[in-house]
């Protein structure tokens, strides 16, 4: 009970979601991933306009203090997704449908496509930092970012709009702000961070087949806690806290930053698909031995004096 | 713990077959038959290969088809090749006492490490290899050494019995009880594999592929149904098959698509 | 000998330099680190126009997977630097000395001050992510960056010239290309990333006095080595690449992503004063067994095909 | 390995003297005399203090003065604190048979587990405690359980003898062989024991003091000379010192200017 949240006018069991590009590319891996895995809320993978393969491999890596991928944002494009959604939508589980694309026009177009199938929420990927002319340059400026939010808006009826943002950004709080203007219901921070790349010194080589990548895990997970602080002092929406969260003391580190739901990725492979309730049964015990009652009670508390 | 490539050298290439290789590593890892590695060839691709000898050195076993392949055949002994692993759960050979181990084409590649392990254990074992033709036939002479019981079947006649490896399959399922029958190979012959042993009411571990990335779990695009191939198989037995639609009949291509499964497996030999 | 290097026409023993802003205080931490500790150049703090106190503690923390910092560039003040740099110049020790300032012209006091004590080169910092209208802004913007270091040229003699660059900028290549125009004789990249910060959840508050802070070391790893990757193919200066190396074999890495030297900052807190000369034995030891002669043989290798 | 402070209640707080308390903490942390940990007052600061106490639980005995002790003072027990720790290298017992401590002032806070420490070792130990007056005279009665030999001067003679501890010093040094001198308090204090033990030939070992921000040997803020005192100190023996101009003559401020010990000492009050 102590975990249950109302994110952007979503009940959830608990504030912990599978973020995008993780595990999520069929219906039944996302729905085990909620029910054995006990995450709250599930991502699907970005969904873009047209069929496209990504890069080559190696296209995901651990390099000992996070991930680094540049998977290239693979898609069977939006409309070879509906039955997966229409799984999706029948499962009742809450699901987040994830969006990338190459204008403003074709947000509007795949998320309209999305909206049928009666998401919980339409995470917009203007993020991603290793897909050329997608994703990320909308979400470095804030009439771009706002623009797209706006036009997203018109299309998705009732179901809430998530504007995902980069820590690439200088002002990764003026460009959240512009998402609340132009309409957004929930800000999600942080996707990966970089570009970085690695090298085999023995091969001499870039390791990743696209030589650069967005990193996750805990080696961004002070970034990510400091775009959600900053995020938190600057709009009122509630935000999708993520980057770097593998234990429930990061959850509430990111709580107490100002999240209102957390997303796990990077986690997955540290820990397995169950570690979204280990992470909740670990956010338990840290409540009780520090005396918090609610979630509520302590969000937000980082902040002021 | 890092997952990138380390660096091997070649130290050994055998020929098996005409299209078929084997390359010894000098590179060290511990593996149960089943587990499989990722290779590196910097600047062309990474792809999974099952490992067909642990220990000190490992080798694996690979069958020329395309672009990666291609690359890897043109190696010699003493270069160097990227390699990560072992990764995936392997068979499970605990409460077995006599076993059945069916393999068709390449995909038996992990026939030999199971092979060595059954008999290493005393487990009684009997072996379907099965071909295209006679020169396609893997690892014979060497399975030939760890059971009395082999049976070699090719679609052309050319060596031993002309057909599939069902046939002498369900023979032995009529007269004889496995604990298990272990498969490897294509997935339309698993398929029949797992549907004769579903019918014979014995337990079956298939090794399966599909397409990975990550190798670890956490990518998503080798899913089978609820399953992940990279981490949760690619050995899975009845149970997990029996929950499974997805087995023989469809997979994810790389862009995420999903098809009907003989639509992937025409993808693969692009 | 297979360790010795030519940067920017001053001849070094060995390729490691101290990072500004490590040890650095006074000139005989900065003899010991070269001497005893095995630097092949060493790094003053960043000395500024005035003096300044910094941040309350704490300012300095190590998270697990690096540090983070807001030390708030304290300075004693250009002009109280006199001793130390008398005695550094006197010394005969490869010295870079490091300036930030908050306009142009005080780029060009303060360098021009420098001058004077003949150091091997001067520094510009222009990348400091956590002190207020100093250092970071004038790194983000080509146009900024070039006329500090143009400025700084006009009073800096026959005394090379290196900005420092941060991962921050959206193109750290192009700012690189606007410097090399400027007239820099090298390049320096990394500064710390972020900024970043830490939360005390069972405190339930930001840790750093600063609340924000610069991340480095281990994590910064694969942003720095893309940043000196595209900063090789952008530019014809000698580069020292810099973040996150702690050993001989990342010092490679940067080396064949084109660094001709390789900072060494954080590794300090991890491997102690001792770390140069450890690094430089790992890197002839990595040489030796990888048959690789000289470091020109592998500087910029992992371009290209 | 994380270096951020965790957090610790407070368990005691014992009054030593109208200036000086001890904090006990309920916080694990295994110390040599001499070491210490960084105190946490969020919103306030982070400072250094000698620990007083180690093993299960933890202690610091602090003097106050400015706007950390200020705040510190304010606390109670069962009121959290943070704290990261041990830091720097402690004194050296090994080889010494025989040992005088010389001790002034607050500096004096490493002098009581130093004490007990050789008492438990079995060194026979001389002890000089100085204070300005009686009533600040730190640990005077738990000391005397752990010498015999137990000098104590004040500055206005209110308790013992009247002067500066360096003359009992000089009076023991005359007729005994120590062989070490261990000194923790204010830095001309120290001074003078150093050139006392450098006049009688016997080594030494000082616990100094610098402004700190790491603790860990990074950023340069305690430098003295070519040491840093949070690394390679907080205490040094004679060969050190010897070669180090800057001990009691030289320091750096929070900025980094480098000014004499007196305006440090100076600042410091403030
Ligand atoms: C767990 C596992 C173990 C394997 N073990 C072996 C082994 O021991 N020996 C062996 O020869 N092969 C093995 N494979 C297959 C191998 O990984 C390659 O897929 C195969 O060698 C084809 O590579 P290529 O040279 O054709 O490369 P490509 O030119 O890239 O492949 C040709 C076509 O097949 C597609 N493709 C590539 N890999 C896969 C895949 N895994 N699934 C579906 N389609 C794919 C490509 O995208 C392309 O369309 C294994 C696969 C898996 C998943
Ligand atoms: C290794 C070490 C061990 C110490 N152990 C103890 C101990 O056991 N008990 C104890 O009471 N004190 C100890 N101190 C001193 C302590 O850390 C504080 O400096 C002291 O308590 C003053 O704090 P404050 O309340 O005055 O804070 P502030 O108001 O910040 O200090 C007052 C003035 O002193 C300056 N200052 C603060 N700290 C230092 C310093 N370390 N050196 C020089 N100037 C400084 C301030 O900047 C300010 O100008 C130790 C210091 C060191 C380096
Ligand atoms: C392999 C991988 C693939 C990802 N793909 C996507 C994606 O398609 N869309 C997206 O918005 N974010 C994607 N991300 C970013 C994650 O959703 C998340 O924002 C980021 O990894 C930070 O969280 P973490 O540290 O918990 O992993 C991907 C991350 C990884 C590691
Ligand atoms: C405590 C600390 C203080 C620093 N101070 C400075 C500084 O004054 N000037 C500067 O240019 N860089 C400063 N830096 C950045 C380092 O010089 C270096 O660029 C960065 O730490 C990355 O290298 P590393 O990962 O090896 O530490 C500082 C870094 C740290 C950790
Ligand atoms: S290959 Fe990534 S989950 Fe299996
Ligand atoms: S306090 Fe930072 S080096 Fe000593």
């Amino acid at each position: 009970m102590p975990l249950e949240t109302v994110f952007a006018g979503i009940k959830l069991r608990n504030p912990t979601v599978l973020a995008s590009g993780i595990l999520g590319t069929n219906a039944e891996i996302l729905i085990r991933t909620a029910k054995e895995g006990g995450a709250g809320a599930v991502t699907m993978k970005s969904i873009g306009p047209c069929e496209k393969d990504g890069y080559a491999n190696p296209t995901i890596l651990e390099w000992e203090h996070g991930l680094i991928n540049a998977v290239g944002l693979p898609s069977p494009g939006y409309k070879n997704t509906e039955e997966e959604l229409k799984q999706l939508e029948k499962s009742g589980i809450p699901l987040i449908a994830s969006v990338y694309a190459h204008s403003i026009e074709e947000y509007a177009e795949i998320a309209g496509f999305a909206e049928k199938f009666k998401p919980a929420m339409i995470e917009l990927n203007m993020s991603c930092p290793h897909s050329k002319g997608e994703g990320m340059p909308f979400g470095l400026d804030e009439e771009t970012a706002g623009q797209v939010v706006k036009a997203v808006k018109k299309v998705s009826g009732k179901t809430p709009v998530m504007p995902k943002l980069t820590p690439q950004a200088l002002n990764i709080a003026s460009i959240a702000s512009a998402c609340e203007r132009a309409g957004a219901d929930a800000i999600c921070a942080i996707n990966t961070l970089g570009p970085g790349m690695l090298i085999n010194p023995e091969v001499r080589k870039p390791v990743l087949a696209n030589k650069f990548g967005g990193i996750s895990g805990p080696a961004i997970k002070p970034v990510a806690l400091r775009c959600v602080y900053q995020i938190y002092e600057a709009v009122k929406l509630p935000i999708l806290g993520m980057g770097g969260i593998s234990n429930g003391r990061d959850a509430i580190e990111f709580i107490q930053a100002g999240a209102t739901t957390v997303g796990v990725g990077s986690a997955v492979y540290y820990r397995g698909i169950g570690v979204f309730k280990e992470v909740c049964d670990e956010m338990v015990q840290w409540m009780k031995k520090n005396n918090a009652k609610s979630l509520e009670e302590i969000r937000g508390v980082a902040h002021g004096h | 713990m890092t997952e990138t490539p380390e660096t091997a050298t070649i130290k050994k290439i055998s020929q098996e077959t005409p299209s078929i290789r084997s390359f010894r590593l000098d590179f060290p890892m511990q593996a149960k038959p089943g587990q499989f590695a990722m290779l590196w060839l910097p600047g062309i691709d990474e792809k999974p290969f099952t490992l067909t000898a642990e220990g000190k050195e490992c080798a694996v076993t690979v069958q020329e088809k395309g672009k990666f392949t291609k690359a890897l055949f043109k190696l010699k002994e003493g270069d160097k090749i990227g390699i990560r692993g072992p990764y995936g759960n392997g068979f499970s050979t605990s409460r077995v006492k006599k076993a059945c181990i069916v393999a068709g084409g390449c995909g038996a590649a992990p026939i030999l490490l199971l092979a060595e392990e059954l008999q290493k254990q005393g487990i009684k074992t009997a072996i379907i290899n099965g071909a295209r033709t006679e020169k396609e036939c893997l690892f014979a002479e060497r399975l030939r050494k760890t059971t009395h019981d082999l049976y070699i079947t090719t679609d052309d006649g050319s060596l031993e019995e002309q057909g599939f490896v069902t046939a002498p399959l369900q023979r032995l399922l009529e007269k004889e009880k496995f604990d298990c029958v272990f498969g490897c190979g294509p997935e339309a012959m698993l398929k029949k594999v797992f549907e004769l042993c579903e019918k014979y009411k014995v337990p079956c571990q298939l090794n399966l592929e599909r397409y990975m990335r990550c190798a670890t779990g956490i990518c998503g695009s080798c899913v089978l149904g609820k399953w992940l191939v990279c981490k949760d198989g690619p050995v899975f037995n009845s149970k997990q098959l029996r929950e499974t639609e997805e087995f023989g009949s469809k997979a994810l291509l790389k862009c995420g698509k999903d098809v009907p499964i003989k639509e992937f497996a025409e993808w693969r030999q692009q």
